[in-house]
């Protein structure tokens, strides 16, 4: 189906629905960050807000009725969370167009043919993560008396962030069947000082490398690393770059982020929208091979990656692309499953 | 922890550390508080506003002494303005309380945003931090070395505290003064003692603590503030207080058990439970202590 | 009497407008059309039927947590499990409806039921140790709130997750299981008739039964209750299991009455509201009726203008906290001469006529 | 000696926040290095003076006038810098605290940035001294009797070079040789040139100290004169505003088969003054026992094990022959028992709930008060109006909160619901102290008339002429012992009894 007819003249309205806060250096910061770019791109074309529903989920149904019945043109707003509410209101709003990142509607059941839904393959790009912490250490690059093993900080024991998880240990085993990988939970996404005491902990017990995934706590990683001289992977943004200016010492010891094109993905959307192409109706699973997920490839990853360990992630990303590198998703995965892996690889 | 030998002990000892030292501070403070009477529910506020503007000030002029001179400012500012709402608008203390941590955790995060243009986190502000302390001749001596050198200024300063205010309560005319507000206000009212006064004043030290408390998070522990990232931490303080029934070594005490149990926590999070019943050990033990320790009261006063 | 009554009303009304005006007005005047956003505040939320519908649901649980917290802090312990409780019952419910095979018209209320004996523990247990050791009840209900919340996302991680869903979700609440809406248009549904019927019931139970006397004699006065040889400690415990079975019977009801699924990963906030309305209606179940619609009001008026408008969320955050104390300041709302002003007349004849009957009672 | 006043109250009003009016335009003047008294009923508006003129109050009209001069005094402080001290009615001493440290509080001596604790002690040792009050500087003010904490009190108003000191009602918790020994050194104090201003219900204390006599009643001035110009009756009908009635007089009553009795009862409590120590006694059918005993004998601990809420460590109690070991509170209250407490507003009632509340709990699950679980407000509200009626309760209606009501209106509301249980067993520890003429004699005629009607009593109380109005026997305990026990027989004199309540004498 395709809504590009139902467009009148006059800008364009874009609507990003955060249920939550701004804030999280994830999913929400960069939603609203893809509403930036559409603007800057398209200036006067388009007119675009961001709603902040805030954490009470209550809240968050209503606000979507009194949007949907507004003139916005596009809705975007992201997360699981949200599937089940614009499941529910957007049938009723067979004018409105919905964007859903990281989320989907229950296509099979009919009635969603103005919803866009689009996953992101985190664990592709984590695997390339776990082939980077795994291949420091193989290669000596990191020295091995900073520790044997690899980290995980992730903010709770919940799918998405366990997506990233699944990734990060077959991309480090696929480099060393027998890497070990110490993995914590914060049980908070905003504790930053929680964060840098779990990755302190993990960094004492060998760990040489950690990767965080756990909003504002998981850059307490970042501040232990800086600490014990340790190596710091970001997650969602470029990490290193946050602290570029303001804390170079601390931005040193990130090696790379794996980042999530959000952003870059709510655009492409808009794009589509407009030339009426956007493939509402269904859902999209992006990754690697859209540009969506992967790795900086700037910044200390240039100076700190040997080549043959960049061509290594190459070829892992080239064999993603092409098949012939399945992934685990921990979408769908039971718990028991999950839990073997994160024992087989215990340190 | 895969060996649990003397030397991994000694390297948990710091984090404990580290964790009771923001509890402690705020602990400190709510006990300044209690002890006058006026139980400040608004430590968590409090320190969540001292974080941020130890790390404002600080980017802004460079130093991290005026940084964290303005975390206790702001601290005591916002004891002073609880202490508006109790004494002179005649609000529910408990409430204004509520409304203070409200207040802040809004007003920090917009004024980040006004700042910034972000509101999650000052990444983008070159904040200063307050050193860690080592301790010359100490430092060299391999296990006494890592207990008592190496660790953050504040947490020095947290524990420095302990006898510090426990002095003040005990034995100064102000404690004296303070308590007896705390106990009997009409009494100390009779006693010529401008009650309101003591109270303000407590309230304001008890936001200064805090201030203290919040500083450690944003130019301690990490080198940023971001929302939200006393994350509670407060309201433990307030069971510190509880548990330390009212004296400084006791909250000190309390603090230490809430640290170490939290500490715990974090280290146990490698043997492979589920991660959420470990995050209920710095809950629970707590409870547990409380119950062991009222227990043994109990039957110390009927034997008595 | 009644005319000292609306004559507060008149000022909390009076002050409101001006904290309001304070931290809205300059944001409002930095828009293109400050008198919307004004408007939109204060009238907004009475012009759509399903704004109006949204105060009514948030007050639901708004006024049975006060509920709970009323009834213990009646009884004199000062719980706040109501938050822990309140998440708990939430859970225990949806996990009933979803893992004990019932007739439909069995899900709901067993669920809430079981929900609530469930949920009650984490008010019951700080009341239990401090009626046996005298354990501070602030503490360890403050402590098991926490506990509560990773227990619950134990239970949801390892028993109640939809591997199909992308977060730490349960599986769907079956719709035989949910509260039946009251009125097309909105949300509001049979729970909301439940709170108000708590609430009366709550009144009745504080000042019409023996039972709820025996309790606020407890909570007013425990050497009173000593010297009339009450079972203090049953006493104590009985508010605490009424309080715990409230605020988690709110949580079961919440879910069954507005969500899909138990969605939860951190606690949701009804327990402070409770003890804001609580405080607010004065510990006054009847009072918590219109304490807790006047808070949702406040609410829904913030969502709409940071919905409708650029004015950040944040700002309606830190209304919300002004209004919560310029509301209880007793310097202004028990102020006499304002009273004075606004009811027309003066106390000091009242006070005469009091004086008398005063001695009147003598002869 | 200077004719002038030293103070003098002009035109004196106060309207309470509440709209009580306490004191209505009240004119008098005291003279420098007297002893002048105060009296008047309950709520007759003695301490609301007392309080305006020590700066805890500010009158609505009229002013003050110190050596002649119109002053102001907004706040304690300033009272205290004008050289004015006072003993107040309710203690103001903070329990937690040391006797130095309460004393010291507000004005402490400094060393460097701390508290001079020896210096302090050192002051309050020269206070006991000069006074002759003897106290234990180090002690904690929780743990010591009423007395003691009465000297306390007095030390720490006179720590203030006091020219002028008030005395709210002082004696109220004194034994007759404590109330000796106290006039004693207010004769010294006014000797060396203070004035005292003496508040007290008992006329014979007013005589035996005061030189000057002022009566208010119902917030008005109701008569000022020499002592030495007018006599008791004529003193008692300016209070009462009408001449008393006929003392009550004792015996005639008959008493009958043991109702309670107590062998080798021990307690040991953590209190040292709550001490049992091996005591047997009984109480017969019909009788009314007085337990006399310097406050801090042992009382407490023999009423709290008498009404349940303590269990002996040794011995025996028999209730009508029936053991009561393990039997609480509302068990022994099943069996009969009443207990007007000492204390009214500590265990008596609760000042936040309404008098129908507070006249009715106990009672409530009573069938006439309730139905089911549920309560007969009507019934309860018109019960309290007759208990208000019947025992002359001066408040503003059956629904005003406890707090609402002076300590002797609430003392009669008390004991209208400890009586109407009609009691077989009354423990009435204090139950007239700080209570007015009028009201007293109330009360000894209820306990009078329950005894008469065949119930026991217990009276414990430091009032001696009470003690010997009312008792048929007395005991006397000394450190958790009897120490002696006797008939009241009409010749017995509170001297004789001083003594034993010392501990210098035992008779058991
Ligand atoms: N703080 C107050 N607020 C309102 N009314 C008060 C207050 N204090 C005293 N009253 C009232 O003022 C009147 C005078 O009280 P006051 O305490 O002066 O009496 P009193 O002569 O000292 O009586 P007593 O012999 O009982 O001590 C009483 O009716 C009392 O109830
Ligand atoms: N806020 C108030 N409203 C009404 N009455 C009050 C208030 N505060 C105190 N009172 C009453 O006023 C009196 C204060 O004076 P005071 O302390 O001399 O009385 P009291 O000794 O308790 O009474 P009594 O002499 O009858 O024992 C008390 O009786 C008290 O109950
Ligand atoms: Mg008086
Ligand atoms: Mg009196």
């Amino acid at each position: 189906a395709s809504t590009g007819a139902a467009l009148a003249d006059g800008p364009k309205k874009v609507v990003f629905l955060v249920n939550g806060n701004l804030g999280d250096k994830s999913f929400f910061d960069l939603g609203a960050a893809g509403l930036k770019e559409i603007k800057a791109k398209y200036g006067d074309a388009v007119e675009t807000k961001v709603i902040e529903m805030g954490t009470d989920q209550t809240k968050w149904m209503p606000t979507f009725e009194d949007v949907s019945e507004q003139d916005w043109d596009l809705i975007v707003s992201s997360t699981f969370e949200i599937s089940d509410i614009i499941g529910e209101v957007a049938p009723n709003h067979p004018d409105k167009t919905y964007v859903l990142v990281d989320g989907v509607v229950p296509y099979e059941n009919g009635g969603y043919d103005n919803v866009y839904s689009v996953v992101f393959k985190q664990n592709e790009g984590s695997y390339l993560a776990g082939i980077l912490a795994a291949g420091l250490l193989k290669d000596g690059t990191i020295p091995a008396d900073q520790g044997s093993s690899i980290g995980f900080l992730g903010g709770m024991d919940i799918p998405v962030i366990n997506d990233f998880l699944t990734g990060y240990v077959e991309g480090a085993r696929s480099v060393n069947p027998d890497i070990k990988v110490a993995i914590s939970y914060a049980g908070s996404f905003n504790d930053a000082a929680k964060g840098k005491e779990l990755a302190l902990a993990q960094y004492r017990t060998g760990t040489a490398i950690g990767f965080n995934v756990a909003g504002l706590t998981g850059l307490g990683q970042l501040a232990a690393a800086k600490d014990v001289g340790k190596w710091a992977l970001g997650v969602n943004s470029d990490q290193e770059a946050i602290f570029k200016e303001s804390d170079p010492a601390m931005a040193a010891k990130v090696a790379t982020s794996m980042v999530k094109n959000i952003d870059v993905s709510i655009l492409r959307a808009y794009d589509l929208f407009l030339e009426g192409k956007l493939p509402t109706g269904k859902v999209e699973a992006i990754g690697l091979a859209e540009n969506a997920v992967g790795l900086v490839e700037t910044g200390n990853f240039v100076t700190l990656v040997p080549e043959a360990l960049k061509k290594q992630i190459a070829d892992a990303r080239a064999g993603i692309i092409d098949g012939s590198i399945k992934v685990t998703s921990a979408f769908g995965l039971e718990t028991d499953k999950l839990n073997a892996l994160r024992d087989s690889v215990r340190p | 922890m895969t060996q649990l030998d003397l030397a991994s002990l000694i390297t948990f000892i710091p984090a404990i550390l580290r964790v009771t030292t923001p509890i402690l501070l705020a602990g400190l403070g709510v006990l300044i508080s209690s002890r006058a009477g006026v139980l400040n529910i608004g430590v968590e506020g409090m320190m969540l506003s001292g974080a941020f503007a130890g790390v404002v000030v600080s980017a802004a002029t460079g130093s991290a002494t005026l940084g964290f001179l303005a975390a206790l400012v702001v601290g005591g500012a916002l004891g002073a303005a609880l202490s508006f709402a109790v004494h002179v608008l005649k609000s529910d203390l408990i409430l204004s309380g509520i409304a203070l941590n409200m207040a802040a955790a809004a007003g920090t995060t917009l004024l980040l945003f006004m700042l910034t243009g972000d509101k999650g986190m000052s990444g983008s502000l070159s904040s200063q931090v307050l050193p860690s302390l080592t301790i010359p001749v100490l430092a060299g001596i391999p296990v006494l070395g890592t207990l008592l050198s190496g660790h953050h200024i504040l947490t020095y300063a947290a524990f420095l505290a302990v006898p510090g205010v426990g002095l003040f309560l005990m034995r100064t005319p102000m404690g004296l003064r303070l308590r007896a507000v705390g106990e009997n206000p009409e009494s100390a009212e009779i006693a010529g003692i401008n009650v309101r006064r003591v109270q303000v004043g407590a309230l304001v030290a008890s936001g200064v603590f805090a201030g203290a408390a919040g500083a450690f998070l944003s130019m301690g522990y990490v080198s940023w503030f971001s929302q939200n990232m006393s994350a509670g931490r407060g309201f433990i303080a307030l069971a510190a207080e509880v548990m330390g029934h009212g004296s400084a070594t006791g909250t000190m005490f309390a603090s230490l058990l809430l640290g170490i149990a939290e500490a715990a926590s974090i280290a146990l999070q490698g043997v492979g439970l589920p991660s959420e019943l470990m995050q209920t050990v710095p809950y629970l033990v707590p409870v547990i202590a409380l119950v062991v320790h009222a227990r043994r009261r109990q039957r110390l006063l009927a034997r008595a | 009497m009644i005319r000292s009554a609306f004559a507060s009303f008149v000022i909390t009304a009076v002050l409101l407008v001006l904290v309001v005006g304070i931290v809205l007005v300059p944001i409002a005047m930095s828009l293109p059309d400050p008198l919307a956003v004004l408007d939109t505040f204060v009238f907004g939320p009475f012009r759509n039927p399903r704004h109006t519908g949204n105060i009514i649901e948030m007050a639901t649980p708004a006024m049975m947590c006060g509920l709970a917290v009323a009834v213990m802090f009646r009884a004199g312990m000062f719980n706040l499990g109501v938050e822990g409780a309140f998440f708990l019952g939430g859970l225990a419910t949806v996990a009933t409806v979803l893992l004990v095979p019932l007739p439909a018209f069995a899900m709901a209320p067993v669920g809430i039921l079981v929900g609530a004996i469930v949920g009650s523990s984490v008010c019951v247990v700080p009341g239990y140790l401090r009626a046996r050791y005298e354990a501070s009840e602030l503490v360890s209900s403050l402590m098991l709130n926490f506990a509560a919340l990773f227990i619950g996302l134990f239970v949801v991680n390892y028993f109640l997750r939809d591997p199909a869903a992308g977060a730490m979700v349960s599986y769907k609440i079956p719709n035989d299981a949910k509260l039946p809406k009251l009125i097309a248009g909105t949300r509001i549904h049979l729970g909301t008739l439940i709170a108000l019927a708590a609430c009366g019931l709550g009144a009745v139970y504080l000042f019409m039964t023996r039972a709820g006397f025996e309790a606020r004699i407890v909570g007013s006065n425990p050497s009173f209750a000593a010297h009339l040889g009450l079972p203090i400690r049953s006493i104590l415990l009985r508010s605490q299991v009424i309080g715990g079975l409230i605020a988690a019977g709110a949580g079961g009801i919440e879910m069954l009455g507005l969500y899909q699924r138990f969605s939860w990963q951190s606690l949701p906030g009804n327990g402070w509201t409770g003890v804001v309305v609580a405080i607010l209606a004065r510990d006054n179940p009847i009072l918590l009726i219109p304490a807790a619609l006047f808070l949702s009001y406040l609410q829904v008026g913030g969502d709409l203008i940071a919905r409708n408008f650029d004015v950040p969320s944040e700002a309606v955050g830190l209304i919300q906290a002004l209004v919560l104390i310029v509301v209880t300041a007793q310097a202004i709302m028990r102020n006499p001469r304002l009273l004075r002003f606004v009811a027309g007349s003066k106390p000091a004849t009242n006070a005469a006529k009091e004086t008398k009957a005063v001695e009147g009672g003598v002869a | 000696m200077t004719d002038r006043p030293i103070i003098a109250f002009a035109g004196i009003s106060k309207t309470y926040g509440n709209g009580t009016l306490a004191l209505d335009d009240v004119s008098f003047a005291i003279r420098p290095g007297v002893i002048h008294a105060v009296c008047g009923e309950n709520g007759a508006g003695k301490s609301t003076l007392m309080k305006i003129l020590f700066g805890l109050e500010q009158p609505s009209a009229g002013s003050i006038l110190l050596d002649g001069e119109a002053v102001a005094i907004a706040s304690p402080r300033v009272a205290a810098d004008r050289g004015i001290g006072m003993v107040h009615q309710h203690f103001s001493l903070v329990p937690s605290l040391s006797v130095a440290e309460n004393i010291v509080l507000g004005q402490e001596p400094r060393r460097g940035a701390f508290l001079d604790r020896a210096a302090a002690r050192r002051r309050v040792e020269d206070l006991a001294r000069r006074y002759n009050l003897a106290v234990d500087p180090d002690a904690v003010v929780r743990t010591l009797s009423v007395a003691a904490q009465q000297k306390v009190e007095i030390l720490k108003a006179l720590s203030r070079d006091v020219r002028v000191l008030i005395l709210d009602e002082p004696t109220a918790v004194l034994t007759p040789p404590e109330t000796d020994e106290l006039f004693e050194r207010l004769r010294d104090m006014r000797a060396t040139g203070l004035t005292i201003l003496f508040i007290s219900h008992k006329l014979r204390e007013v005589r035996a100290l005061a030189s000057h006599v002022t009566v208010l009643r119902a917030g008005r001035l109701a008569g000022d004169a020499p002592l030495a110009a007018i006599d008791d009756e004529a003193i008692a009908r300016l209070v009462m505003g009408q001449a008393a009635g006929p003392a009550l007089k004792r015996g005639g009553r008959v008493s009958g088969a043991p109702r309670v009795q107590l062998s080798g009862v021990h307690l040991k409590a953590r209190d040292a003054n709550d001490r049992i120590d091996g005591i047997d006694l009984t109480v017969h059918a019909g009788e009314i026992l007085g337990v006399a005993g310097v406050d801090g004998s042992g009382q407490r601990g023999l009423v709290s094990l008498l009404t349940g809420r303590a269990q002996p460590t040794a011995g025996s109690i028999a209730y009508e022959g029936q053991p009561t070991a393990g039997l609480g509170t509302a068990a022994l209250r099943r069996l009969g028992l009443a207990h007007l407490p000492a204390d009214r507003f500590q265990d008596g009632g609760s000042k936040r709930m309404t008098l129908v509340e507070n006249a009715i709990a106990g009672a409530h699950r009573l069938a006439a008060f309730s139905s089911g679980p549920f309560l007969k407000r009507r019934a309860m509200e018109t019960r309290t109006e007759e208990m208000i009626a019947r025992y002359k309760v001066r408040c503003p209606g059956p629904n005003a909160p406890l707090s609402a009501l002076s300590g002797g209106n609430a003392q009669k509301l008390i004991a209208a619901r400890e009586f109407a249980t009609e009691p077989r067993f009354m423990i009435a520890d204090q139950p007239t102290r700080g209570i007015d003429v009028a009201a007293a004699a109330f009360l000894h005629e209820r306990l009078s008339e329950l005894a008469a009607k065949g119930g026991a009593v217990l009276l414990v109380t430091a009032d001696l002429d009470e003690l010997l109005t009312l008792s048929d026997r007395i005991v006397i305990l000394y450190a958790g012992r009897i120490v002696a026990r006797m008939e009241n027989e009409p010749g017995l004199t509170p001297e004789r009894l001083g003594p034993y309540m010392l501990g210098l004498e035992s008779a058991a």
